[in-house]
Order: C-alpha cells, then structure tokens, then sequence
C-alpha cells in the first residue's frame, strides 16, 4: 500500500520536507508509519509521546490502520492562537 | 463581500469583517451581546526580545477544528454563535493572529462562548508559530492536540467561566 | 481624528474606532490580547415587542463614572487597559448602546477587565433607557446607583470570574 | 441659599422639568432637598428608597449638607449598558 505522509513545523524542519510518499505493509498502522519515520530521522524520536497524527484530515490514534492512499499527518504539540 | 463565519489564511484581520459576518445572520434582532477576542503578537515572549512570528497550520485540518470548536460551544451554549479566523505567515509585532466573535441574546454567553473558542483554539488547532528573536529563531510547542481528551475540554469550560 | 478613551453622546459606536483609540497607547507592543464588548438594542424583552429604546444620561457624572470604572478595573488588573463608549438618543434594533474594549499583554486579564467593566456600567452609570415597544413605552430602572456598594462591586467581580 | 435641582428618566417627567430652583435654609441636607420635592410632586415619594443622589458631580448620601450654588441630582435606578 502506498500512503502519503505531512509533516508540520518542527517535524517537517527535521525531515527536510512537508510531504513523503511511503510503501507500507498491510496491517500497518499510524504508528507503525511513525516508528518506520523516526527510524529514518532519529530526531522525531522525541516527539513520540507528544505528537498527534491525522487520517484523511480527522484526527485519529496511533492504534488506528491505514488503508491504501491514506493521507498521514503528524503534529507536534500545537501553538496557534 | 460574504465574510466567511470560519477561516484561515494570511490575509490581516479585522474586527469589523468578523462581526458583520456573525451579525448579519441576526436578521430578526435576537442578539443583545457581541464580544470579540483578538490575539496579538507581543514583543516580548519569556525574556526574548520578538522581532517576528512566522504561523503556519495546517489548513484543511484547522477549518474543521474550528467547526468542532464551535459545534462544542453551540452544545454548550445553544443561542451564542461563533466567528473564528486565524491568520497564518509572517506577522509583525502588534497584528492580529487570530480573531473571535461570539454574538448571543445575553452577554453571559456571549463571554463564555467567546472565551472558550480561545482556549480551544490553543489546545487542538494544528496551528504553529516560530518566533524570530533577537539571537535566533525556534517553533513554540505547547498542547498535544487531541480534540478526545476531556480533561483540556473540561479545562477550556473552566477558563470560560462557565 | 483622535478618539477619546471614554466617552457618552449620540454619534454611532464602532469597534475599529475604540480599539485603535486603545491600541495606540500601545507602541511598546506589549498587548497580546484586546477583547471588546457591544451592548445591542434586541427586539424583545420580557414579552414585549421592542420598537427601539431612548437613552438619556447626566453625561458629565457618567464620563466621571467611567474614570471611576477604569480606575477600579486598573486597581483590581492593572496591566488591562479599558477604553468605554456609550451612546445616548435614539437607538433602533440592533444598534449599540455600548461599546468597551480591553487590551492586557495575557487574555485573563483582557476578558475579566471587559466583562467587569460592562457590570460596573449597569450598575452605577447614571444612564436610563426608555423603552418603546408595541402597545407603549416605559421608564427601565435598574440598580439603585451607589458606587461604594462593595456588595455590587465583588458581584461584578465574581461575574468577570476573577 | 439657592440651589439646583436636576431631574433625570421619570423623575423628570413626573416634575415635568429637567432642572429645578430651589430655596432651602440653611441646615439644610440632599434629604431635606428630596422630601420638599416630595411633597411639591407625590409621585416621586415611592423613589424614597431606590434614589440615588450627586453634588455637584459626585455621587453623595442623603445626610449631606447642601450649599449655595450646589448642583444636587436626583437619579432613579439606572439601566445604562
């Protein structure tokens, strides 16, 4: 299956860039995508328990699995106002 | 010009596009009470000296957190309506970064509602500002977004008063 | 034109005028929130079809009343800045009759401020509005004006949740 | 002495004049001033407990002392805002 994932502010700086195009194996979940990512650029590794992740742009959990052409956003912790 | 009652993008805001907007949906002259929040960017920010903040969110994901944001409200206070822009880009020292208009037959309301879309917006919106400081730059993280935890929720009512 | 932070007559109320009178004390840019509250004239109260309201006031006690309010606000939050403005003669349905706007480098103070400052007003400005609706008009009378009611003063306190 | 007497909402409408001139003795105190005019004008009598009063634009208690030129107000419960 194939997924495209965004990256925001402090996570897209680390990867160097707002969107990546991933090959994942079924049964494949948000944070099995998200471990692959920090395995990939060892500086998300922090972010581990305060990022937040999107599918399809509703906010979702990391237990939840991804379907073919999902789009996967992570968010680090949030400061608009 | 229609102004949008929820939005997002880099044009400035302004007050007076906001309340139109809410107050022209009360054409039958059932609102006694408009209050409006505006952020504005600070020049000083924990001991930094701010030169300027950059916003950038997520934009299709942030809309829909606004219209959560005021369907809880609604819930909470039936008869208060909501406004909620938010600007995104470069801001100077002194613009707005986001703006909030609550109209409502009673001022109570009013206040509660608009107040509450403020703390919302800064628990779940994917929203995010690099400050550029004196001396360098870096992005500001505070809340894990999760629009579930009822305890932020629980926090944002409390801060509204209500 | 430099708009007065306080003020009472019968020219038409608007926001952008008494945010920028306020936000251009603010050079320095250490506001980081402005709240405003609009006090509208609704089509009902209690039952009655309202056709529009007349407002009188002894305008140089309310302007004095206004100082008074500011400088209560000022003691009680004293980085929030308040600027008032009411209106007097006659006021159709929707029309502000009041407009106040708060600005503090935190929301808390900015939201307590206004919300404080709009109690007092109803409290112990020397203002009445005669109300004219379907069937006849009467006299709305209220509190009974007394400044060094401290009684009055924390229920105005407790409502801007402080 | 002479004072001013300042009428406001349906106060002024039950006198049937914004401003009034008035007489008093000396000794005489915002409360005097209120039950002369009571007595000039019944209606105003149920206001004995809800009015409230200025000298010269400040708000006083009935007990004050009046003097010459004073500007005294007599104000019903307000409903500004």
């Amino acid at each position: 299956m194939r997924i495209t994932v965004r990256l925001f502010a402090r996570l897209r700086d680390i990867a160097g860039s707002t969107e990546l195009t991933r090959d994942v194996a079924p049964g494949a979940t948000i944070g099995s995508v998200w471990r692959q990512l920090a395995g990939d650029f060892p500086e998300l590794a922090p972010y581990e328990r305060s990022v937040s992740s999107a599918v399809n742009l509703d906010y979702a959990r990391m237990d939840r699995a991804v379907a073919d052409g999902d789009e996967i956003a992570f968010l680090p912790p949030v400061s608009g106002g | 010009m229609n102004t949008p009652l929820l939005a997002i993008g880099p044009a400035p805001l302004t007050l007076e596009a906001l309340t139109r907007a809410l107050t022209a949906d009360d054409r039958g002259g059932t609102d006694g009470a408009v209050v409006t929040f505006l952020g504005l960017v600070r020049n000083h920010n924990v001991g930094r000296r701010v030169l300027y903040l950059e916003y950038e969110a997520y934009e299709p994901l942030a809309l829909r957190t606004f219209a959560c944001i005021a369907d809880e409200a609604r819930d909470r206070w039936p008869r208060a309506r909501l406004a909620l822009h938010h600007r995104v880009g470069r801001l100077e020292i002194g613009e707005a970064s986001v703006a909030i208009a609550s109209a409502s037959p009673h001022r109570a309301d009013a206040y509660a509602a608009c107040r509450y879309a403020i703390e919302r917006v800064k628990q779940i919106a994917p929203i995010w500002k690099r400050e550029y400081f004196e001396g360098g730059d870096l992005w500001i993280e505070g809340a894990t977004a999760d629009p579930e935890d009822e305890g932020a929720r629980t926090a944002a009512e409390r801060a509204a008063c209500a």
